[in-house]
Order: C-alpha cells, then sequence, then structure tokens
C-alpha cells in the first residue's frame, strides 16, 4: 500500500520530461498496486486538528484495478498519440496528475483527501480539455463552472456533515446517516448527489461533458470518459448503497426513483443525440454519456443485481470506451479528421484498428457474446423483477435507448471504416504498434469477460459486501436473477462463436478458386459503372428519417437554457458594477448615507 | 458422450425442419401475394430453387472481409435462435427438438434477434453500394421502431408469469392457459410489432424493390445471396416458434406447429399484400402510436392482474 | 541590545529620514537602506516571536509614562503574527520594486521613503495599545499612501489618489471623533482600560461611539458601502505598491475593524458578530460580481482582494475559535497569494494599453514563468485543494458550519464558483489564446523573480503541509479572542489605576 | 434670569459652534463640485472636531495644566488644572490635518493640469 502511494507520488516530479516517462511513471504504479493489494493498512496524514486516511478496502479495489489497468494501456497509446504535438510537457504533467487523483480518490477513506484529489482532478482535467487551445464555445469555463458546481456542493455536504458528527471519515458518516433529523439526511445527501452526478454527466448537469471529451485530446478522453466519469460513480455507489439504504424509507424511495428515472433520460436522450452527431468524438461522447446513464439507473434502483450490474457495467463500459475512443483517436492520427461523412473504407488500411473497434461496438450495443450483455441482461433483470412498478417503465425507456444504440454504433463502424473507397484517403496506413497493441488487449479482455464474467463479479462481489450488502453470490459464467431464471454464458459463448466460425469457414471455403475480390467501384448500378473520383458513399445525414421521427424531443436542448441563464447573469452583474459611479464625492455620499443609517438603526442591531 | 450425440442429432434435425418450414412459408408467401394481385405467382417451392441454384454458382464477387463476416452473422444469430427456442414440447414425440433452451431466456433472444440484422448490416457496409447503405440506415431505424412494442409486449408477459425463461412461460401457460387469451393486450401489441418485425408490405421500406434495387442484399451474389437467404427462412420460423411458444404454448407435435405457424404467419402477410408502404418515419411514428398504447396498458394489466 | 517592539517603530522612521541624506552621499545608496532595515526588522520579528511563544505576550511602555497616559506597544501572538506578515511582504516588495525607476533618481528616493514608511504605519498601527497612537499611526499609512498612489506622472494616479484622500480623510475625521465621545466618556485612551470601563457607558453613546468607530475603520478595510476609492487606488497605483495596498494596508484595516469589535465592545452577544457577517457578505457578493465584468486586470485583482477582505470579515463575525483561526490563515494567505497575482500581473500587463485582459492571449507561451506564477496564484486563491487557499476556506466553512449557517455556506460557495470564473478565464486565454503579434515583453528583474519565487514556494510549502504555520495562527486566534488576558497584560505594567478623576473634578 | 450661570451658556455655545461647524463642513464635501471647496470643507469638519476635543477637556475656571510652580501651587489651593490630554491630541490633529490638507492641494494641482477642469463630477475616468 505504501508503495503504490509512493509509485504515484513519485510521478508527480517526472511527468514533466516526456509521455514516455509517465507511461513508465504510471505502469510501475500500475505494478506495485497489483502487487501489493494483499496489505490493507491505513496511511494517515495528519493536519492541525483531523487526520486524513488513506487505506484500501474491497470496494475501492475494483475501482482501483480499473484505474490502474486501463491508464497503464492508454499511456502506452499516449507516446505514439502525442509524438508529434507540441507542450508535451504541460500535457504529461497533467495527465499523470490527474491519474494520480483517481488514485488518491480511490484510496481515500475520509472526506476531506475524498475531496482534495477530486479538485486536483478536476482542474488538472480542465487544463487538458483547454489543451488544444480552441477556446469557441467557452468549452473551458463551461467545464470548470460545472465541475466547481459539483466541488463545492460536495464540500458544503462535507461541512455539514463534519458539524453533526465531528469527523471526516467516510465510515463515520456510513453509520451516523440514520442518526441524522429528516431534513438534514435529505440535505446531505442531494448535495452529495449534485457533486457526483456532475462528474458522471447526469442529465440535468451533464451539459460540459460532450464538448468536454470531444474537445480534449483523444488519448485524454479515453481517461476522462472512462474513468474520470466512473469517480462520480464511485461517490453514487457509496451513498446508494451504505447510506441511503440505512435512510428513513421516506427517502430511499425519492432518491432511487429520481435519480432513476434522470439516468433513464438521460441514457434516452443522449443516445438521440448520439444519432444525429456527424463527427465521430462527438458521437462517442454523447454514447459514453448514455451509458453513463444505465449505470445511475442501475446503482439508483438499488437491488442487489442491479448494482452488481452498475458496477460491472461500469467497468466494461471504461473498457470499450477507451477502445473507441482511442480507435477514433488513431483514425484522426492516420487519417487526418473523425469526420463520418468524409471518411471511409479504412478496413483495409488498418485491420487491426477496425477489429478492436467492432469488438468494442459489440459490447457496447450489449450482443450476446461479449460482455456488455452481461451487464445489460442483469440491468434488466433486475428492473422486471423489482418490486415498485416505475421500474418496470423504465425498463422501456432504457431499452429503447439500447436498441438506439446500435443506430449510432453502427454509423460509427460504417462512417470510419466501411463503405466506398475514396483516392483521397489511399495514404492512410495502420496505427503505429504502441497505438495498436493496448486496444488489441483490451478487446481481448472483452471476449473473455464474455466467456466468464465471473472473473469480475468476484471482486465487485466482495466490494459490494464491504459497502453493506450481505452474501452477495455470484457464480463463474451463468447469471440468475431472484426469479431463478438464468442464462449460462458458457452455452451462449460457445454456440454463437461455433456456429459463427462453422458459418465463416463454409462461406469462404465453398468454390474458394472462383470468388475474386473487386474494389467497391465496380458495383451493381444498373448499367452506368462510376468513375473512381466519384463518391458514391452514403453517409451524409445518415439517419435523417430517424432525426426526423424524433425532431419534436430534440427541440431544446439543455445547453439553450444554460446559455440564457449565463446571459441573464452577466447583464445583471452588469448593471451592479454601475454602483462604482467613479465620481468621488458619490463616493462619500454613500459613506454619510451608510453612517446615517447605522446611527438610526444601531441600537437594535448592537444592543 | 451419448447426450451430446443426443444434442447435436436434434439441433441438426431442427435446422433441417427450420430450413425445410421456412423455404415453404416463402413460396407460400409469394403465391399468396400474387393470387391477391391476381397473377398466378411462382410454385411454393420456389425458393427451395433459388437457393439451391445460387449454391451451384460458380463466380461470386466480394469486396472484402467483411462480406464474409456478414452472412456468417447472420446465420449464426437465426440458428442460435432456432436452438434456444424449445421447438416441440418434450411431451412430443419428437423429444429430441428442445435443446438448449433451459439455457438462454428470453430477453437473451431479443438481443439475437437484433445481433442478425446487425451482424448482416456490417458486411452489407463492406460493399459500398450506395442503395445497400440507404436500406440499412432504414432498416435500423425501422428495428428501432418495432423493437419497442416487440420488448412492451414481452416484458408485461414476463411480469404477468413472473419469469423470464420460455420454459417457464410454457409451464405456467400449462396451468392457467394460454398467454394469447391471459394477457390480450400483449398479445394486440405483439401482432402489431410483428408487422413491423416480418418486413412485409407496409414495413419494407428497407427491401424496397422499386426504390432501392433491393436494398442491402443488392450487393451480394452466388453463394452469399444462399446463405442470406437460408438464415432469413430458418430466422421467419425461429421467430414464429418463439412466438408459438411465448403465447400459444408451443406445439406438442409437428402438424400442430405449422398450424399455429401458419396461422400466426398470415396477420403480417395478408395484412401486407393489401397495404401501402410506409416511408421510414411515418413508419417509426406508427409503431410508437398505437403499438405502445396498448403495450403500455398490456404493462398497467399485467402488474395489477 | 535588547530587542524590543518599540524597535519596529523607531528603526524605519529613523532610516526613513536618514534616507534624503544617505542618497546624497551615495547614489544607489538609498535602495540598499531599506533592505538592511527590513531584514533587521525581521530578525526583531523572530526573535520577538519567540519570545512571545514562550513567556506570552510582551509589554513595552514608550516614554516612561504608565498605562493611562504613556503609549504602551503591546505585542501578543496575534500582533505578532500580522506585524511578522507585514515585514516579511514589504520584504519582499522591497526585493520586487529593487530596480524600480532606474531611470531618474529622484521620485526613487521619494518611492522608498514612502514604502518604508507604509511600513512602519501599518507595523506601528497593530503593535499599539493605545486608541490615539492608533489613530496617528492611521493616518501615517494614509498619507504615505496617497502619495504612492498618485505617484506615476502619465497614467491617471492624481484622480485616484484623490478620490482616495477624499474618503480617507472623512475617515479619519469621523475616527477622530469617536476619539472624542469614547474620551469624553472613559476619559482614557489605552485601549485596555477603555475595554474595562467601556460596560458602563451608556448604550446610545456607546452605540453611537461604535458606528463612527465602525465607519471610520471600515474606509480603511473596505467594507461594501465605503470601499468605492479602493480599485481606482489599486489599479492605478505603481505595482509594487498595489502588492502593499494588498498586504499591508487592508491587513492593517482589518485588523483595526477586530481590535475594536473584539476588544473595546466585545463580540458576544453584542449584535456585532451578525453585523460583520452580513456587511463582509455584501462586500464579498459586490467585489466578485463586480470583478467578473472588469476587463482590466489590475482593476479585477483590486476587486477580489476586497471581495476576500469580506471573507475575512465574515470569519471573524461568525467569532468562535475555529472562525477566527480561518479568518487570520486567510489573511496569512490572501497576503501572499494576492501579492504573487499583483507582482506577476503588472508584469504581464506592462504594456498593454490600459492593462486590459484582452491582450493578454498567448502570453503562456512567451513568459511561461511569469504565467505559472500567475495561474498557479489563480489555484491557490480560488481555494483548490493542493494549495494554502483551500485550508483557510475550509476552516472557516467548518465554523460556519459548526454555527449551522447553511445559507452563508451557500453564498460563500456560490461566490467562490464566480471567482473561479474570472479567474480562469485569464488564466485559460494565458495559455491558450493566439499570441498577438508585436506586443513587446517587459523582462521581469532578478529581484522580482525571487521575490515572485518566494512567495509561489510559500503557497505551495503551505499547501502542502500547513501545519507550519497553524502553530502560530492558533495562539494568535486565542489571543485576540479573550479580550480580558490582553487587559490583564497591557494593565498589568500599571497595576493601580492612577487617580485620574482628582485632577479633573 | 441671573440663576443661568455664564459656564452652562458657554459650555452650550461651544458645543452648538462644534456641531455646527462639522455640519458647515460636511455640507461643502458633499454638495461643493469644485475640488478646492470641497478641501476647505474637509479642514472646516476638522476645525469642528478639534474644537469639540478641546471643550471636552474644559473645566470652568481650571487653570492652564503646566507644572510650573505657581501652577503646582495653585492646584494645591483646589483649583484644578484643565485635562491636558485633549489639548496635546489635538496638537498633532491639527499637525495631521495640515499635511493632508497640503497632498490634496498637491493633487488639485496636478489634476486640473491633466483634465483641465476642477470639478469633481468630469474627472470620473476611473469608474465601474
Amino acid at each position: 500500500m505504501g508503495g503504490a502511494i509512493l509509485a504515484y507520488l513519485a510521478k508527480r516530479i517526472t511527468p514533466m520530461l516526456s509521455s514516455i516517462v509517465s507511461f513508465l511513471a504510471i505502469s510501475s504504479a500500475a505494478v506495485v498496486f497489483f502487487t501489493m493489494t494483499s496489505s490493507t493498512d491505513v496511511v494517515t496524514v495528519s493536519v492541525r486538528n483531523f487526520t486524513l486516511q488513506f487505506g484500501l478496502n474491497a470496494y475501492s479495489w475494483v475501482f482501483a484495478a480499473m484505474v490502474m489497468g486501463i491508464s497503464a494501456l492508454v499511456s502506452l497509446y499516449n507516446i505514439a498519440y502525442m509524438s508529434g504535438k507540441d507542450r508535451l510537457g504541460y500535457f504529461n504533467l497533467n495527465f499523470t496528475l490527474a491519474i494520480m487523483s483517481m488514485m488518491g480518490i480511490v484510496f481515500a477513506n475520509d472526506w476531506i483527501s475524498f475531496f482534495i484529489f477530486w479538485e486536483i482532478m478536476t482542474w488538472s482535467s480542465f487544463l487538458i480539455v483547454v489543451y488544444n487551445g480552441i477556446d469557441e464555445g467557452k468549452i473551458g469555463t463551461k467545464y470548470m463552472i460545472f465541475s466547481a458546481v459539483g466541488g463545492y456542493a460536495m464540500l458544503m455536504a462535507i461541512v455539514i456533515t463534519n458539524s453533526q458528527i465531528d469527523s471526516f471519515l467516510i465510515a463515520d458518516l456510513i453509520n451516523a446517516y440514520p442518526t441524522f433529523g429528516h431534513g438534514m439526511q435529505a440535505m446531505i445527501g442531494i448535495l452529495f448527489l449534485i457533486g457526483f452526478s456532475v462528474k458522471a454527466a447526469v442529465m440535468p448537469l451533464h451539459v460540459w461533458a460532450p464538448r468536454a471529451y470531444s474537445d480534449s485530446p483523444m488519448s485524454f478522453t479515453a481517461i476522462f470518459s472512462g474513468l474520470l466519469s466512473k469517480m462520480g460513480i464511485f461517490g453514487m455507489a457509496i451513498m446508494f448503497i451504505s447510506v441511503f439504504s440505512k435512510a428513513s424509507i421516506g427517502d430511499t424511495f425519492i432518491y432511487s426513483q429520481v435519480i432513476a428515472w434522470l439516468g433513464g433520460v438521460t441514457a434516452v436522450m443522449a443516445t438521440f443525440y448520439a444519432v444525429i452527431q456527424k463527427d465521430a468524438k462527438r458521437l462517442l461522447a454523447y454514447s459514453s454519456i448514455a451509458q453513463l446513464g444505465y449505470i445511475v439507473t442501475g446503482l439508483a434502483i438499488g437491488t442487489k443485481l442491479s448494482v452488481m450490474s452498475a458496477l460491472f457495467l461500469a467497468v466494461i463500459h471504461a473498457l470499450y470506451k477507451g477502445i473507441l475512443f482511442m480507435a477514433v483517436g488513431a483514425v484522426e492520427r492516420q487519417a487526418g479528421s473523425t469526420n463520418l461523412e468524409q471518411l471511409g473504407a479504412l478496413i483495409r488500411k488498418m485491420p487491426w484498428t477496425f477489429f478492436s473497434a467492432l469488438i468494442a461496438a459489440i459490447a457496447l450495443a450489449g450482443i450476446p457474446p461479449l460482455g456488455g450483455f452481461v451487464g445489460k441482461w442483469m440491468l434488466y433483470e433486475s428492473m422486471i423483477t423489482s418490486t415498485n412498478p416505475s421500474h418496470l417503465f423504465l425498463v422501456i425507456l432504457i431499452f429503447l435507448s439500447s436498441t438506439a444504440a446500435f443506430l449510432y454504433v453502427y454509423r460509427l463502424l460504417f462512417g470510419l471504416f466501411l463503405g466506398q473507397e475514396e483516392p483521397e484517403w489511399d495514404h492512410v496506413k495502420e496505427a503505429p504498434a504502441p497505438m495498436v497493441i493496448p486496444m488489441v488487449l483490451m478487446a481481448l479482455t472483452l471476449i473473455l469477460l464474455g466467456y466468464a464474467p465471473g472473473l469480475l463479479f468476484e471482486p465487485i462481489a466482495n466490494g459490494m459486501e464491504f459497502l453493506g450488502f450481505e452474501n452477495v453470490g455470484w457464480q463463474m459464467s451463468s447469471l440468475s436473477n431472484i426469479w431463478g431464471d438464468t442464462v449460462d454464458m458458457q452455452y451462449v459463448w460457445g454456440s454463437v462463436v461455433t456456429l459463427f466460425v462453422l458459418g465463416a469457414i463454409f462461406i469462404t471455403i465453398k468454390n474458394r478458386k472462383s470468388t475474386r475480390y473487386v474494389t467497391t467501384k465496380d458495383i451493381h448500378t444498373s448499367g452506368e459503372i462510376p468513375e473512381a473520383h466519384e463518391n458514391l458513399t452514403y453517409a451524409v445525414d445518415f439517419y435523417k428519417p430517424f432525426e426526423r421521427a424524433i425532431e419534436p424531443v430534440m427541440r431544446k436542448t439543455m445547453d439553450f437554457y444554460y446559455n440564457h441563464f449565463g446571459n441573464g447573469l452577466e447583464s445583471l452583474f452588469g448593471f451592479v458594477r454601475k454602483i462604482y459611479t467613479g465620481n468621488g464625492q458619490t463616493y462619500a455620499m454613500y459613506v454619510v448615507i451608510f453612517l446615517v443609517i447605522l446611527l438610526l438603526i444601531g441600537e437594535q442591531i448592537f444592543k | 458422450m451419448e447426450d451430446i450425440l443426443k444434442l447435436l442429432g436434434g439441433a441438426a434435425a431442427t435446422m433441417l425442419l427450420a430450413f425445410v418450414v421456412g423455404a415453404t412459408y416463402g413460396g407460400l408467401v409469394r403465391k399468396i401475394i400474387a393470387r391477391t394481385q391476381n397473377r398466378v405467382g411462382p410454385p411454393w417451392y420456389q425458393n427451395f430453387v433459388d437457393i439451391s441454384k445460387l449454391y451451384m454458382k460458380d463466380t461470386a464477387v466480394h469486396h472484402g472481409v467483411m462480406q464474409h463476416i456478414g452472412p456468417a452473422f447472420a446465420i449464426t444469430a437465426s440458428v442460435t435462435v432456432l436452438m434456444f427456442v424449445p421447438v416441440l414440447r418434450e411431451g412430443g414425440w419428437f423429444p429430441w427438438f428442445e435443446n438448449l433452451n433451459f439455457k438462454g431466456d428470453i430477453i437473451f433472444l431479443i438481443y439475437m434477434m437484433v445481433f442478425g440484422s446487425l451482424g448482416m448490416a456490417l458486411g452489407i457496409g463492406q460493399t459500398g453500394n450506395p442503395n445497400a447503405s440507404i436500406g440499412v440506415s432504414r432498416g435500423l431505424s425501422m428495428m428501432v421502431g418495432y423493437e419497442i412494442p416487440f420488448v412492451l409486449s414481452l416484458v408485461s408477459v414476463m411480469v404477468q408469469t413472473h419469469t423470464t425463461s420460455i420454459t417457464g412461460l410454457m409451464e405456467w401457460q400449462t396451468q392457467n392457459g394460454w398467454l394469447m387469451f391471459e394477457a390480450p393486450f400483449a398479445f394486440i401489441t405483439m401482432l402489431l410489432a410483428i408487422l413491423g418485425m416480418f418486413h412485409y408490405a407496409p414495413f419494407d421500406i428497407a427491401h424496397a424493390p422499386s426504390e432501392i434495387a433491393s436494398g442491402p442484399p443488392s450487393e451480394f451474389g452466388g453463394k452469399y445471396l444462399a446463405m442470406m437467404m437460408t438464415s432469413g427462412s430458418i430466422f421467419a420460423f425461429a421467430k414464429l416458434v418463439f412466438l408459438v411458444d411465448v403465447f400459444m404454448n408451443g406445439a406438442s407435435n409437428l402438424v400442430m406447429l405449422v398450424v399455429k405457424t401458419l396461422l400466426l404467419y398470415m396477420v403480417p402477410v395478408l395484412y401486407g399484400a393489401v397495404s401501402p408502404r410506409y416511408r421510414t418515419e411515418q413508419a417509426i411514428r406508427y409503431l410508437w402510436g398505437w403499438p405502445v398504447f396498448f403495450g403500455i396498458i398490456a404493462l398497467i394489466y399485467s402488474i395489477y392482474i | 541590545m535588547v530587542v524590543s517592539p518599540v524597535h519596529f517603530i523607531a528603526v524605519p522612521l529613523l532610516a526613513a529620514f536618514l534616507m534624503p541624506i544617505l542618497a546624497k552621499v551615495n547614489k544607489n545608496l538609498l535602495r540598499i537602506v531599506p533592505g538592511i532595515v527590513l531584514t533587521y526588522l525581521g530578525y526583531v520579528s523572530v526573535v520577538l516571536m519567540n519570545r512571545v511563544a514562550t513567556e506570552g505576550t510582551i509589554i513595552e511602555v514608550l516614554a516612561g509614562w504608565s498605562a493611562p497616559w504613556g503609549i504602551n506597544l503591546v505585542y501578543t501572538p496575534f500582533t505578532g503574527f500580522l506585524a511578522t506578515l507585514m515585514i516579511a511582504m514589504s520584504f519582499l516588495i522591497w526585493l520586487y520594486s529593487f530596480k524600480f525607476k532606474k531611470v531618474d533618481d529622484e521620485p526613487a528616493l521619494k518611492y522608498f521613503i514612502l514604502q518604508l514608511m507604509l511600513t512602519t504605519g501599518s507595523v506601528g498601527l497593530v503593535l499599539t495599545g493605545d486608541i490615539f497612537n492608533f489613530f496617528v499611526f492611521m493616518e501615517i499609512i494614509a498619507l504615505s499612501s496617497y502619495a504612492l498612489t498618485a505617484f506615476y506622472r502619465d497614467r491617471n494616479g492624481a484622480e485616484a489618489a484623490f478620490k482616495y484622500l477624499l474618503i480617507g480623510a472623512f475617515a479619519s475625521t469621523l475616527f477622530l471623533l469617536a476619539i472624542v465621545l469614547l474620551y469624553s466618556q472613559v476619559g482614557t485612551l489605552n485601549m485596555a482600560e477603555i475595554s474595562v470601563r467601556m460596560h458602563d457607558v451608556p448604550t446610545s453613546m456607546k452605540v453611537s461611539i461604535l458606528v463612527l468607530f465602525l465607519v471610520g475603520i471600515g474606509i480603511e478595510a473596505e467594507m461594501f458601502p465605503l470601499n468605492g476609492w479602493a480599485p481606482d487606488a489599486y489599479s492605478q497605483a505603481p505595482s509594487p505598491v498595489g502588492v502593499a495596498f494588498a498586504a499591508l494596508v487592508v491587513k492593517a484595516g482589518v485588523y483595526g475593524l477586530v481590535r475594536i469589535t473584539y476588544t473595546l465592545f466585545g463580540i458576544e452577544g453584542s449584535g456585532i458578530g451578525p453585523f460583520l457577517i452580513i456587511m463582509g457578505g455584501i462586500t464579498l457578493v459586490m467585489a466578485e460580481i463586480t470583478a467578473l465584468k472588469q476587463t482590466s486586470l489590475k482593476r479585477m485583482l483590486a476587486y477580489s482582494s476586497i471581495g476576500q477582505m469580506g471573507f475575512v470579515l465574515i470569519a471573524f463575525g461568525i467569532g468562535t475559535h475555529e472562525a477566527v483561526f480561518g479568518a487570520i490563515f486567510l489573511m496569512f494567505n490572501h497576503a501572499i497569494i494576492k501579492g504573487l497575482l499583483f507582482m506577476s500581473g503588472s508584469y504581464l500587463v506592462y504594456n498593454t494599453p490600459n492593462k486590459e485582459i484582452k491582450y493578454l492571449s498567448g502570453y503562456g507561451m512567451k513568459m511561461p514563468v511569469i504565467s505559472l506564477f500567475f495561474s498557479l496564484g489563480a489555484l491557490a486563491i480560488v481555494g483548490l485543494p493542493p494549495f494554502a487557499g483551500f485550508w483557510s476556506k475550509l476552516y472557516i466553512l467548518l465554523a460556519a458550519a459548526d454555527g449551522a449557517l447553511y445559507g452563508l455556506i451557500a453564498l460563500i460557495l456560490v461566490v467562490s464558483i464566480i471567482e473561479i470564473v474570472y479567474y480562469f478565464r485569464v488564466v485559460g486565454r494565458l495559455y491558450f489564446g493566439k499570441p498577438a503579434e508585436g506586443s513587446i515583453m517587459r523582462k521581469p528583474t532578478v529581484g522580482g523573480m525571487i521575490a515572485m519565487s518566494i512567495l509561489a514556494i510559500a503557497i505551495l510549502v503551505v499547501g502542502f503541509y500547513p501545519d507550519i504555520i497553524t502553530g502560530y495562527i492558533d495562539a494568535a486566534a486565542s489571543s485576540i479572542l479573550n479580550t480580558d488576558e490582553y487587559i490583564k497584560n497591557a494593565l498589568g505594567a500599571v497595576n493601580e489605576l492612577t487617580p485620574v478623576e482628582n485632577i479633573i473634578q | 434670569m441671573e440663576n443661568i450661570d455664564f459656564n452652562q451658556i458657554l459650555s452650550i455655545a461651544i458645543y452648538g459652534s462644534a456641531v455646527g461647524l462639522i455640519l458647515i463642513g460636511l455640507y461643502a464635501v458633499l454638495m461643493k463640485k469644485h475640488l478646492t471647496k470641497i478641501i476647505i470643507g474637509l479642514s472646516i469638519i476638522d476645525a469642528g472636531i478639534h474644537l469639540l476635543f478641546i471643550a471636552i477637556g474644559y473645566i470652568s475656571n481650571g487653570t492652564s495644566p503646566i507644572f510650573s510652580e505657581k501652577g503646582i501651587s495653585l492646584v494645591s489651593e483646589g483649583t484644578k488644572m484643565v485635562d491636558p490630554v485633549p489639548q496635546a491630541l489635538v496638537l498633532t490633529a491639527i499637525v495631521i490635518g495640515f499635511g493632508v490638507t497640503a497632498v490634496a492641494l498637491s493633487l488639485v494641482i496636478r489634476l486640473y493640469r491633466h483634465h483641465q477642469t476642477a470639478r469633481i463630477d468630469q474627472i470620473k475616468t476611473l469608474k465601474w
């Protein structure tokens, strides 16, 4: 444990050199972490009258392992991705800082250190979001404002809890929570939730997310959307499982209902936005907000199965979102643009990237053989089997967003890799090795988790038992719900893969010699053959009909309301500052008026 | 060792049965539609002839690896759905047919049905044919349309019977009667959803022959087209069997099976034969209109009975 | 050479008046003299701080006269801490302005004299135990800061100085009036005795004295309605003076306010606490709102430091030990962070037309070190965790939470969000705008760099390991809080009350 | 009539005039637009306060507080000395007032040279 902290503190000083150094620092921290997980001693740092405790428990092990594993791989990717760019030292400093702060959050046992690392994570990721220097749409300030709102809401909650139970330890809050008054519970609960849901991009507070994810460099977005948002989930899980479950009955109902529906609405709206996006990065940004919506719903429902599914989805989401962002980053680096409408047919030029993107897309859509399905299945089961009826209608919402997910998943793959081969993209080559290796590795883990999800269930189960659930049952590969129905992933996986291989072999072998490859230009176009330069790819407004169908829902975006509110405030402040007229005499007048008022009412206030 | 053999044999038998029945249904449908447009129409075995001709063809043109993977996905999906659906109740004299149904459940099957079309879409994307891509985009948008009522009805059924596995559903139905009558609204929603699922007339925008030259498979020839057609027919049969199992408590023997599936199959076919073609957004709006309305009633009904 | 508090006042005054003669002797001598004086004072303050930590408050009776008449200097942990802070800051300011006005020597002489006077005034004000002496030191500060604000001929410093003078003179007259009324009631000028005799003064008279005091010193401490002069003075003064304002003048003003409310009138149950909270809150909100709309960097920094002072007032208004600790910690943080911001800020905007922020885009690349200092300062002032600002804000919020003032916490946090907005707007522009061609950079002087790096290191060190100074602050907080211990010490030098009555009537 | 002793009237007169001076000065500062008039107003206020200060320290028919032999002898006979403290303070206050006015006037000269106007409401370049 000490080693892990020592390692990531050490990397604080080395990042200035270059991404290779930051990769070594992160991977060394990862190695130390994985070897040292057994000891659970607590490291304390004392500040005046309270101590900051750092300790590792079963629950935080899950997140820590996820953060360490994926950030090590992504930093390997980072070396290649960032090799050409300028201001490398600056970028790597913040890159490593963000990862270090995530580790800090996961290790923190008390709220103050939790908050400290939370804020470090915020501003270091802020510095990366504005790294590209494009500031139109004020994405940097928007991100900063929202995370400040979240951070400060949490600070307020921490401060209030301390005034109630006079200690910062998370454990103390958990067992002292039932003793608070009704109003107090609600206030603390809501404040904490605001703080966490800003990071987890839940609907009303998600406005910053799409631009922030798509504007920052791709190697960081993999971390940003994959892991940073999970810190919000990390906090939310603590609140939901261990704190709210003990709260008075009235409260739990509100939290689980409201947040569940918020998650559902986020999922649907974000998916709709994702479908109509033109740029791959924005599409993925909205899609990761949608996935977060699932996870939040899972957590909010609160049954054993749904929390298990939420945590499982959280890890799987980090994996496939990492791959997809890295893939888009590779395409951006090789082809120079990520506009879905211009790109096409990179499959022949970037096969490995396509392979990992395909696996990630299948997992994202939740299609059976892979891990995505496992998470989704558990989520649906938990909702169908749950007692209160509103969850049943929520199932439809979630299902709508997951079927719509197929749309944007296909659009992404088709836009980038399939479709007509255009001469302008002929120069594109496969991404360099350090980019491809992490992607393929993550894809293989996804496939593995599809076959044996138990590998991930075990740590999650221990984590949940640590947080408050009793005897969370799990099997290596079969999923079951409280009604006793099971899906045996081994059979599913086995049958799908064998059939697929048989089908593929059959179709390739059958009169092998006579099939010949022909370019995408030579196609059945009833007579007139398209010349080379004629672009036949149908990618512009790919889902126009779908867009027209959901038109009424999409008219006003949340962004519109926030900008409106912002301008309103701005003009109010403009009016307020007029009070300083600049004329010395008016200032003297203010003094005299103030003096007279005070003299008159002095009696009452200073009795 | 013995039961693996039994399993394999059963699987092979089911696949053959599905292919045969599916293809004959295809032929029948072509005949019925022709009859409604008062022309004679091809003989009922026309599908078998097309498929076998296509398999025999020598030259086949392909545009890259995905064109192989596409049909492979399709055949995998249809056969897996077939595997995980109890074709005949175990009481019947062909015990081999209930194969792996105890391993999967309804949500898994919903996803498998989607798996096929998504896989094929990827294959089609590789071909680069603009008509094909337009077809795919319409098909997928339509899919979102009909999935909702489809899921609505299944969820309400699951909630009513408190089980998510098909075998569980069938046991429930043996005790208290066919779900067709027990959950009437769910059945109505399902009927409306089927219209969309089988891509017949009102919702055949994806394969619209006149506009986009038979849509997605327009680039597939020879063995690829053959593979697509076989998986298409198996898939049709598998879906029908699934629906029969869910709403009419499956069939104990082959004859009952054929009768029930044919009855169910006639609903979209006949409705399709007489109706014009919806534009995609009209289709989606329709599918999210009445069917969803009935679905919600079904859900409420299932919660409170 | 016994070391005593009086050196704080005598040595710099002597040096200030000797400087013109020394300057005649050798031209660059006048730059070194303030350095020597300030280092010596630094040494004195360190020795005294340890002595105070061991033996408790040190009383220094001046010119023989005992307490009621004579002026005595009271060196309590609280005043000691402030004095050390002020001396350290003025040393850094001296370092920062070492190369000041190399061109024509004559104003440099005036500048250094005035700067030294400013330091003496503020240190003296903090140490004195006598109310009239407090007034005299207040005037010294005022006069030297009027002159310093109007230092540059080109910029409209004169206008800012005149406004400052107008309001400042007003403040001193009110303060004097308060002393007059106080003397008429209580008959003594020594603060300790005043607070002893205060409770037998009729309430109506007591209220009016308090109001006069509050308004008088409030102007110096930039409370809301009274701080019209402050933004102009900050922004027009030469940059080292801006730092002096933020570090010394405002601190002296706030100290005065606190000394009067805490010691003279006693804070418990007298309604002063809530008054301070409300006034501090309004100052905070008004200052931050106007700061958001500022276009010139120095005015923005000016409003932000007024806002921070409002925050300190809130903390002092809460009045619990925790809150006072937070307030003193915030004063310390504000001095070092705002100092760094002013120093680096002035280099950044040195040659942009009227100090506009919008010309700053892209300076991150051209002046990397300075912009790094500025962004470090920005991160710290806003209170982000790893830096010093966080701890002080946290303690104050904790105190507010203990007092169940949830509305106040919400207000403070909302306002700090506004603060984040305008600071990060500047930092964002620094690093990520496109640099305008042809903007000439002003190379920072060596002294300036050293001063800024010391401040930056101080921020980081305190941020990471706040326990270094929390010990001193704790002692300071407790010393300001229990007034009777202050009285016992201050009057201890003269155990019996001299028969004042027999002389008058 | 004669029972209103002379001292009573005298003290009322003094206090009244002090307050009057303060108010006049206040009026000048707040209302007048010309800079120099404002400064004059300031010094009037100062004068008023000094007068008030001295008045407080005055004891009717007390002697001047100088410890010469004559002074001490007078005290021994019972006449009181006037309170010395306010007088000392007023001296410093006057000097300070003088200093402030001097700086103010130099600023006014600079302002006039820069803005060519001495009216305070025209000098408003630094606002908001």
